[in-house]
């Protein structure tokens, strides 16, 4: 299905106000979760309940592949296979639940850091790291998995998922788009924008910081003085929720009822997830200069593959046969990952002419036309 | 035939538009009940209703990311951004976005956008209310840019804008707004958005205008022509892509150029178009290719825009130091400029 | 006193944190109000108190002066002396209450919408209209008056405004910014900029958001679903508060202690005021198209001036004689700006030439020299 | 003389200037304990303290419009752009308030600040981090605009450029970051901003360049040298003010002139430097200007520029195409074009 091509009919959609006090827009005073640090079931607060046993163990199945994904990526960067890669270690159930969270006709729109949920969605590997390869700026097709391109430009997906979610609404479809952002992100304009845009069209969006505590070097602390980004939701009208981000029991429950409140007309939402970036902003930094090791090892002890492996062990709906069939599947992807990036993509520079426009203009034609002459001379 | 200003034009065009293809939608600030500050949006809110024809919260990054948005979802956005400065706001998703989404996902994703943006000087207006942006577009790959000068042009070219698969920044010259043509907008008499048009044939030297400076041009023709002087007017149109063609042909033919736009010169379209045309006429020239802008510097005050707008004197100025006699190489000094 | 040629020393300033919970930072739920719309004094909430007397009869005075400017500029328009002019008739409370709350350090960042404002801070009436005469962009000396050139691209002085705030911290000074937005104002990327990084430098700047319910014709429920904008301080960290627009007394006690927070160094501070914009946005403009009269008629009602005079003439304070002194001195205000606004001002054409750089470039001395050949050729 | 680095001489200006002018202030994204993610602030919070370099909140319409708050209220902000494309957001700042504050105000609020930002291609870089964005700048009144192509000239551009009374874009070429000189920057062998210099002096044609493309046209010249012909760079590095002085001396006396520019070449910089070179050297030209340039496309991604970057075959390409026999106005194809 191509979305470009679709023909929707703008119908008289009715816009209701967000309404609703301060109060209940606000966000719970202490994050949100299900599953302790020690991978016990905590008291969820009201009006949250833990997920379904198997689709928590779907949860842990792509987690677990997600990191051996990322880690696979971070290999390859060491090998000279990759231009460069930005871990998501330590955001495993942040990047798992905004994805399970979803239905197929939904939308997502992720940054450079979701790698791990462009591979939970379905993209294939592959093409989930042609951008970091350098290859394309994007490597799969975005109408086809639902997943618009990777955006670097801070924040200014945001707005995308706005319309994309508008145009849902617009075509009284029931589609909903969720949006990831970082910490850092928050900070820009089109941040506040996006939200409110959001808020006043009732755009079927939900937006998703996932607050790793650092936009490369800089701190949250630098970065907002808010009692917590979750914060920001209340003056667009916008109901808000934070959650403990390493706990994919918390974060799915939260983020279902968000696409739950979006899906049901109710408007957009926006959910803080805190969590922690584990390895350096990308392969090529140096996260030494800025934090210390113990902060790091603090944030291990809080390992959401760890914590949500336990949970289910210790409830019983996951045995060591089934750790060791995922653990499996995660070797064989990372295999076959690695045997399919080996083949060098065939690049025609040719075709930096051909999807500049619809149709190359003359300009495009005799530079294209220079180009062809320069490459055969240098074939000769 | 009937007279038709400019701004009625665009809002006819607008409103065939919404009539024709259920997937346009037109937003901006002010575009609703009010019809937009210069009316162009008249009667669509009232005609189509509020989610065919509607106010955004004012921001302008935001309303251009919502189009990109709108764009992926299978709509065709018409942006309308109320003044040419206000856009500078939304650049970043211009530049990084609407300009590139096609070509960052290899074809797969289209951006059928016109952003809508009154540009240019000449109605008094205070600042960040008259300036000349078409260079930033211009310079953009991936935007087509589209500045029409004439009513039925305004039509066509709005048209075919939203027509277009890709994103096109549509600059209407602000003080041309209320000029009037016999127009009959069912007809269509102009051929498809990228082409030029000789708007005045003639043999001595060629002018070289868009937009505002169209009718400059066409009045210093006029002028010149009293003096003897037979200039022959281009209306460039469509700046992206642009028409070489016609330029060529018509330059090769006088063997003499000026070039006429509104925004400060330096580094401006005009800059390219003098550049392409001693590139592909430089043995047909009898002098060098000449520019008229206006000066490099911020838009002035509304009392004294006349000293900046480039106007007939400043056109003729120029045409007259084309070297009919040989001084060499101090002809690019406009007269005092020594 | 020229600040660009200052010399400050950037010392090491504590840059101490917010802090505070959520709650700390809400507004109160209804608007602060001092003075009913019937002029009769109301019950304060906690922690306000009514400015002095003598203060509030020179409030007086500024809002009477004010709106005989207003009128004065408007008739002006309608002789076709201004370019335009946009007024703020109905806003006079926060005008006068803006500039009362500051001292002569502090600096005002105003946009076009201020010129009540201006005027009661002591710019020369026909400096303020210079933009609007279209003679220059700025007619006043701002680095003299402490008030920044009258901003147009909407949002954007916030920015100045904060970054002046945050050269004063720096420079261990104790002057705040009392910056200028509307309502509409508030959807643009760079409030939200400003709040931010306000809160994170810990700059002393208020943000002072006359909501006059109209951007243009872009109503309130368009521009935003929060429950207020003054709702919006809580996702920066700032300390907030809403008042009634319309009531002098309350709007001065609430920026007056907003003043003091930033003063004190306890960071930025926003405050909405409720009023409204009685006239069309500009003079060109048209609010038939957009807006019935009877919400009009029903504003006029709560007329600022009207209502701080029944207060101060109920509360004894304000006798006829002094009524009619304001009154005669407004009179003389405008009677001296029609009189000055005649004399057409000398305007240079070579003068566009002068500011563009400290010294011109070759090119621009080029470009200048042609343009005086071309003046010669016309006085010829 | 030591061997220094473009990134080590910068941070030496930043150094130094913090140290000489109190009133200087560096900030940015990740400029603070990072040290930038080019490292061209590296130690400087250490050695100065949080309060004169400092990290901002990841804005960017925020930190340059902090910048200009700061410069109100007496200081010398240099501001970090962390890549190109992300001073976009920041381009309403830069356009309507960086450019204009000293001419609105009739001259009365200077801002003297500088605007940091690496650009252009050639790291490997994935989109968005490539762009060469310096014609939108330069194409803005009240801006001034520098680029080095020099580990030299960077240490002393960027020292004038905050010592300078008016705004200035310093441009610093991110593949020119690690290029490496014997330098001494103890000794100021650089003459102010605004002024071009002779590289290589040369007979048969004038090679006009700047920034990343100053050493892509020194080595066209040493490769043109092998095969007899004699070529003479000028390395503009100011773009604006421009150096029509030294230009037009050049010019005018090889009678020959290639223009090249990493950036997109419609309505680039280079447009503007073909155009003046012809205004004013008209007659003394044997061919037209030719300008080499990047293609009208989005850049590249990483596998792909070199195929997209204007490199020795492509100036050497134009070089042979400035007629040294007569090929009437097919001369400006490049060979495959037509
Ligand atoms: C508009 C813009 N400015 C700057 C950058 C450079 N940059 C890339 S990632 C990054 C930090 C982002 O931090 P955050 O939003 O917290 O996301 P994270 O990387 O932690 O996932 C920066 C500054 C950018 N990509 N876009
Ligand atoms: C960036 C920008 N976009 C658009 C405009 C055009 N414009 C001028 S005033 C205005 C409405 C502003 O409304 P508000 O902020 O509520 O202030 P008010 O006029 O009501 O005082 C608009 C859209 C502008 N000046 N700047
Ligand atoms: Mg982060
Ligand atoms: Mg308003």
């Amino acid at each position: 299905m191509s979305v470009t091509t679709a023909a929707p009919v703008a119908t008289a959609v009715p816009v209701p106000r967000s309404g609703g006090t301060a109060e209940a827009l606000l966000p719970t005073a202490v994050p949100v979760q299900l599953v302790t640090e020690a991978g016990t079931a905590a008291t969820p607060p009201p009006g949250y309940v833990a997920p379904p046993d198997a689709t928590l163990r779907e949860a842990y199945r792509r987690m677990v592949v997600g990191r051996r994904f990322d880690q696979q990526a971070t290999t390859l960067t060491r090998q000279g296979r990759l231009a460069v890669y930005p871990s998501s270690r330590g955001q495993e159930a942040c990047q798992v639940a905004g994805v399970l969270s979803l239905q197929e006709q939904d939308w997502l729109f992720p940054t450079y850091r979701d790698s791990m949920a462009l591979v939970a969605r379905g993209v294939d590997p592959v093409e989930v790291l042609t951008l970091l390869r350098g290859d394309w700026h994007c490597g799969y097709d975005p109408t086809t998995v639902r997943v618009a391109p990777v955006c670097t430009p801070l924040a200014t997906q945001l707005l995308h998922a706005t319309g994309m979610a508008d145009a849902t609404r617009r075509k009284g479809e029931d589609g909903v788009v969720m949006a990831f952002v970082g910490d850092g992100g928050t900070s820009e304009g089109d941040f506040h924008e996006a939200l409110n845009f959001a808020a006043v069209f009732h755009a079927p969006v939900v937006f998703f910081v996932q607050n790793n505590k650092y936009a490369i070097s800089v701190p949250l602390a630098k970065q907002s003085a808010a009692p917590t980004l979750a914060h920001k939701g209340v003056g667009y009208g916008i109901r808000s929720e934070q959650v403990d981000g390493n706990d994919l029991v918390a974060v799915l429950a939260v983020l279902t009822a968000a696409v739950a409140h979006a899906r049901s007309g109710r408007g957009p939402f926006l959910v803080e997830a805190h969590t922690y970036r584990m390895e350096g902003h990308t392969n090529a930094d140096d996260p030494d200069r800025y934090r210390d090791g113990d902060e790091v090892r603090r944030w291990s002890a809080a390992d959401p593959v760890d914590r949500l492996r336990t949970y289910l062990r210790g409830k019983g709906v996951l045995t060591e046969q089934d750790v060791e069939t995922v653990q499996a599947e995660a070797e064989a992807l990372a295999a076959d990952l690695r045997a399919r990036i080996d083949v060098e993509a065939l690049l025609d520079p040719l075709e930096l002419f051909a999807h500049v426009y619809a149709d190359p203009t003359p300009q495009l034609l005799e530079q294209r036309g220079q180009l062809q002459t320069e490459l055969q001379d240098t074939e000769d | 035939m009937a007279t038709v200003t400019m701004a009625q034009a665009l809002n006819a065009a607008l409103r065939d538009t919404l009539r024709e293809d259920d997937r346009t939608l037109v937003f901006g600030e002010d575009v609703g009940r009010l019809g937009g500050v210069f009316r162009i949006t008249d009667g669509l809110t009232d005609e189509f209703g509020e989610e065919r024809c509607f106010d955004t919260p004012l921001a302008e990054s935001g309303l251009v990311g919502l189009g990109v948005g709108l764009a992926m979802g299978g709509f065709r956005p018409v942006v309308e951004i109320q003044f040419d400065a206000f856009a500078y706001p939304a650049f970043e998703q211009i530049a990084s976005h609407v300009a590139k989404m096609r070509n960052r996902t290899r074809g797969r994703v289209a951006l059928p956008m016109v952003i809508r943006i009154p540009y240019g000087g000449g109605i008094g207006g205070v600042e960040h209310h008259s300036d000349s942006s078409e260079a930033y577009y211009a310079h953009t790959p991936g935007l087509k840019v589209v500045t029409p000068a004439t009513v039925e042009d305004a039509y066509w070219l709005l048209r075919d804008a939203v027509r277009d698969p890709d994103p096109v920044v549509f600059l209407e010259p602000k003080k041309l707004y209320w000029s009037k043509q016999e127009a009959d907008l069912g007809h269509r008499g102009v051929p498809a958005l990228g082409t030029a048009v000789v708007r005045r044939p003639g043999h001595d030297a060629t002018l070289l205008a868009y937009g505002p400076s169209v009718p400059v041009a066409l009045e210093a023709a006029r002028e010149a022509a009293q003096a003897g002087i037979d200039l022959e007017v281009v209306d460039l149109r469509t700046l992206v892509p642009f028409d070489d063609e016609t330029v060529t042909r018509s330059v090769r033919r006088t063997g003499r150029c000026v070039v006429v736009q509104e925004a400060q010169g330096f580094a401006g379209v005009g800059a390219e178009i003098a550049a392409r045309v001693q590139e592909r006429c430089f043995h047909s020239l009898s002098a060098p290719v000449l520019r008229v802008a206006g000066f490099d510097i911020p838009y002035p005050p509304p009392r004294l825009e006349h000293a900046y707008l480039p106007g007939v004197d400043r056109v003729l100025d120029a045409v007259h130091r084309l070297q009919y006699d040989d001084v060499p190489d101090t002809i690019h000094l406009a007269r005092g400029a020594a």
